[in-house]
């Protein structure tokens, strides 16, 4: 779990300092201090289970078990990457590992979620969705309409929130009516499991019970994981909105990272650092590696788009 | 073969697509009711409620469902009831199911048949009489299929089903009790193909769905002080058969287009200016474009009937560009 | 309070009525059954308040106190109609007594009310703001959107839930997950009302409290009615979804207006026949009336559209 | 006068507005930080967190709040961030802002200016990068502009809070940085005017937002040869000048219309057709199109280009038409 953990924060390292070479051409969205969630969550789903995920879904897609070199190349819009140079970050998605997708869209992926677990309830299949979604698209009324029909529905369904506290610039509770989208899911009749998302371990747990349940036939669910996000919304955001000091305060006193790293060391594990500099050295060579791979075929452009019709410019 | 209304050739299309293939699923609104005009009536007890499914009023879920369910290779048919209300879920249709499969770069496929009723209904007034084709036929990862006969509905409603891309799929309300001859066993139709609905060598009259049926009967009056007027029904407005409008336009040199929809920004225009581009040498007239002013559908039918492309008016056009010799 | 739901009982008999002989040419949604609701609720408001309805909002209409013959000729399409014969049924609105419209779109309303109570916050007035609508409009993404954006700037809004059992032919519990609308609406941190809406005076009671709360700036709350629609979803639905009896026993046992007139007339009220027959002569005259009134100008269907630019079909 | 960005003189428009008239107010994500391009910068600290208002992600109720608010007389000025994002609210302006006012009978006002941000920007790929300016044109009820200039993002956006119906009102994100002159004095102008940008006697090109500039480039090359290129900003796309490019259409005889959205189903079809319909018979050579192909706007940057409309293709389309003699 610790490696997963080192691979995703180093994954993120990488990736920023890749957009601040300007290697990266959109925004990203990065995942560090959240490491706990994704390893602890997404973790506890088999490889054939389906996943959607957010803007913020390097280390989710990692968890799933996408090849770190084939997101690179996506990041760097590269011919290999997972989809093609033509997503992007905020489009990063591994169908072959059952990850469905990040989204640009906050809140989206709940309903398609749902529509997910719907294929596999029709199918009569023990595979479970889990949505992953932050605490910001709780306020988005497909939060209401996902929950909805997956309790009506009575789907195999996880819907996890990663609760970072902010929603861009915008401290999320400022925004949130009530007591917050635990309070919601349980409205629309989920089961409601919260858990401190920077404790990997415990979050590992929480979702082995509630991902177990579900497969089991017993419903949709709704986990709560309380984490914080250590850089700004974006990578090029200094998130001056934040009091002051509260980021410094999380990067050293709650970061999931070390404190995996801390509890293995005390429980005897040795070798740990060595996790750290493999993931250090597996991430940087993915940049490299992903810098030097070529652009798509520009013809791609013209790929994957229906297969009815003809997208290329009419001889206009 | 049968004779069948509009509603019942569809129905039997979806109802043949699903006993042959059990991926096939319908979902929205009252659907184990025989939804709001009946086009699923029996189907919940032939198939049962998990595979005719009725929904909550959740635009947005019933059609972010039927894309997730697409993804995971079911092949739904997600009923909107009125396409006024598929405006709830354009974010579901046109950022995500439309895009998925180039965004993922090839890894998704969205197999999945959005049906939209189109179109004035006896004064459904301006909330449930719009008619939108326009906006899809803009969007790329989406085709467009706008039937006008039972025929039609029938075999695009199969090819829709069998796309393994999203299609919009836009029957009119008005036509549900048009009856004709159905072929259940016809060959299957190609998406993009237009229909020739008359021969005419004067002017080229394109049109789609309910307005099909004015243009033909324009034609008949024409034909009758000797103006051949050749009605082409597009059937799908993406991909639409350019080669057979062209075609014809080159050989009558006029073009008029006619369509129930707000003429600004109409899909007529793409015709017409297409046909411009393409054909500009070959006109001996002005390209005409028929389409409703750009106000709103009122309640009152006197109204309502100020918005409407009728027979009457495209025959009159013809008759305009067919006395007009070049200039 | 009687006189009103008789009224609103009545007119909407004669709307059927002219339904059935075609005067009506849409689809109309009557309220009968409801009209405690209607009475109890919109007669808590003051004139200067503003409503928003649904496409079951005769009643509604009504109670806000829109004249009766400018809504029967909107619903023949007739010039001098209330919308000028351009909305019917479902857009029927009468601004001058604060009655911001019907909607043809099921829960589209809620994000207009928390709108308009968000410009009366804005300007400091003391106005409330009541929004209508039934129970299937609990599961579309707006009703979380326009609760939680009332609780967050803290809105002068009443949210009433008309809770029919039905939404057209499905029984509105079959697609709701959880306990319901009022468990979503206390979830989004709204204090809840619930109240037999056909004891017409102890929805009035209910209303009343519920909205001199808010006015005195207590913040948005939910009043939750339970009633029944005597009728179909339409004027022309038979309602054969519903189980047998259902309705005969509803219309004979738990009728607003028989309960009310029971109340008055055990109170010694008399004069009670009378109020039934003015209202069944003012809606007959209204009809009547409606019948004989012109078209509207067909060139207003040029009016009203925007300032600028001309709508008229260019010279095409 | 002063020399300010695209993206100051639009803050410069709104601050000025709130200011003169307490019925203004704005509304949306982040505002209180700036927005997300800082269109908003230092607005909350002036008109406090009540006229300046910082949202939930709840782009329904944003979009439905602002007619609730404009039907009860303020004048909400709505930010959407992203275009694309305004597709989780097509329902609140299409079914709701835009048919109020018909619908209720003139009753309500609706004096609400919805802000859309469009266009291709630094890889932000499918979701980010959309111009759907074609679908509000086809809209009856909305008033739809697309502003150029840093001068007419001022003028227009004042115009457009003085307008008392529902403005779509469209900036191009890769524009909030171009830098001009500004009098923010200027005289009001009117919603629906076109702005000549070039004048010219051979070929009329039409355009709007950031392909303007393309378009101006290339009238500089052409010049350089003798080809007199007349370039027109639309500036708004409902109305639309169309006596400005009928009228130069007829003294060129030739018209290139050229816009970065989706060419298919684009606005430049209804300008194309339009003129094709109305100056037919001035046209010395077909009208022209240049538009994106109907593929999706991919991230990485060379498949993001391909679907690029650029002053190249256009100075190429000028030499062709102007090259071709009439048929
Ligand atoms: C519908 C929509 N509205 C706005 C945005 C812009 N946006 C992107 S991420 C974000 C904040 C989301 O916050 P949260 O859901 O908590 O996720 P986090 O970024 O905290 O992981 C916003 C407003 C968007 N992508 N989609
Ligand atoms: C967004 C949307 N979806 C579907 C419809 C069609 N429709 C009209 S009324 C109705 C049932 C509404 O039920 P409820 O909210 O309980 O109101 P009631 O009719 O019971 O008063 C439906 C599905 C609509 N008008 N709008
Ligand atoms: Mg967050
Ligand atoms: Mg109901």
């Amino acid at each position: 779990m610790l490696a997963l953990m080192e691979r995703i924060r180093a994954f993120e390292e990488q990736a920023i300092l890749a957009a601040e070479r300007k290697l990266v051409l959109g925004a990203i969205h990065p995942s560090i201090g959240q490491e706990g969630v994704a390893a602890g969550v997404v973790g506890a789903l088999e490889r054939t289970d389906a996943l959607l995920s957010t803007h913020r879904g390097h280390g989710h897609t990692l968890a799933k078990g996408a090849d770190a070199r084939a997101m690179m190349r996506e990041l760097l819009g590269r011919a290999g990457g997972c989809c093609g140079g033509k997503g992007g970050s905020m489009h990063i998605a591994d169908f072959s590992v059952g990850m469905l997708g990040a989204n640009g869209v906050v809140a989206a992926n709940i309903v398609i979620a749902a529509g997910a677990a719907h294929a596999v309830k029709l199918r009569g299949e023990t595979r479970v969705v889990a949505c992953i979604f932050g605490d910001g698209a709780a306020n988005r009324g497909t939060f209401l309409e996902g929950l909805n029909w997956a309790r009506v529905f009575d789907l195999p369904l996880v819907f996890v929130c990663e609760d970072n506290r902010y929603s861009a610039s915008t401290a999320t509770v400022s925004v949130t009516g009530g007591e917050g989208p635990a309070a919601r899911a349980a409205s629309l009749g989920l089961p409601v499991t919260e858990v401190d998302g920077n404790d990997a371990l415990a979050t590992r747990a929480a979702a082995a019970e509630v991902v177990a349940r579900v497969r089991a036939g017993g419903g949709p669910a709704y986990l709560h994981c309380r984490t914080y996000r250590q850089t700004g919304h974006t990578s090029a955001d200094a998130a001056a909105y934040r009091p002051e000091g509260e980021a410094a305060a999380m990067a050293t006193g709650d970061d999931p990272v070390a404190r995996l790293r801390e509890t293995l060391a005390l429980a005897g594990e040795d070798g740990l650092e060595a996790l750290h500099d493999a993931a250090q050295a597996e991430m940087r060579a993915a940049l490299a590696e992903a810098e030097a791979a070529p652009w798509p075929d520009a013809a791609s452009v013209y790929d994957d788009v229906q297969d009815v019709g003809s997208p290329a410019l009419a001889a206009y | 073969m049968g004779r069948m209304t509009y509603l019942e050739a569809a129905r039997a299309a979806l109802a043949a697509a699903m006993r042959a293939d059990a991926r096939v699923w319908c979902l929205g609104e009252d659907l184990g009711r025989g939804g709001v005009f009946g086009q699923y009536k029996g189907m919940q007890a032939e198939f049962g409620p998990d595979r005719v499914v009725d929904t909550p009023i959740s635009e947005a879920c019933i059609m972010g469902a039927g894309l997730g369910a697409a993804l995971m290779g079911t092949r739904p048919v997600v009923e909107m009831r009125f396409s006024d209300f598929a405006l709830c879920a354009v974010d579901e249709l046109v950022n995500q199911a439309a895009k998925a499969r180039f965004m993922f770069g090839g890894q998704a496929r969205v197999p999945m048949v959005v049906r939209q009723p189109i179109g004035m209904w006896r004064s459904s007034a301006a909330q449930h009489s719009q008619s939108l084709e326009a906006w899809y036929a803009h969007i790329p990862g989406l085709v467009v299929v706008c039937p006008s006969s039972p025929q039609d509905n029938h075999d695009l409603l199969a090819a829709a089903i069998a796309c393994d891309d999203p299609v919009v799929y836009m029957e009119h309300k008005n036509l549900w009790g048009l009856e004709g001859e159905v072929d259940e066993g016809a060959a299957p139709v190609t998406l993009g193909k237009a229909r020739r609905v008359t021969e005419g060598a004067d002017v080229t009259v394109v049109s789609w769905s309910a307005t099909v049926h004015a243009a033909a009967e324009a034609a008949a009056a024409l034909a009758a002080e000797g103006i051949g007027a050749e009605v082409i029904d597009l059937r799908c407005l993406w991909p639409w058969d350019q080669a057979m409008v062209l075609d014809s336009v080159r050989r009558t040199g006029r073009l008029i287009v006619a369509h129930e929809a707000v003429a600004v920004g109409g899909f007529g225009a793409e015709v017409a200016a297409t046909v411009a581009e393409h054909a500009g040498d070959a006109l001996r007239a002005p390209v005409r474009r028929l389409g409703a002013p750009r106000s709103l559908i009122a309640y009152a039918p006197n109204l309502e009937d100020r918005l409407r492309v009728t027979a009457a008016m495209i025959a009159d056009a013809a008759r305009d560009v067919v006395g007009r010799v070049a200039a």
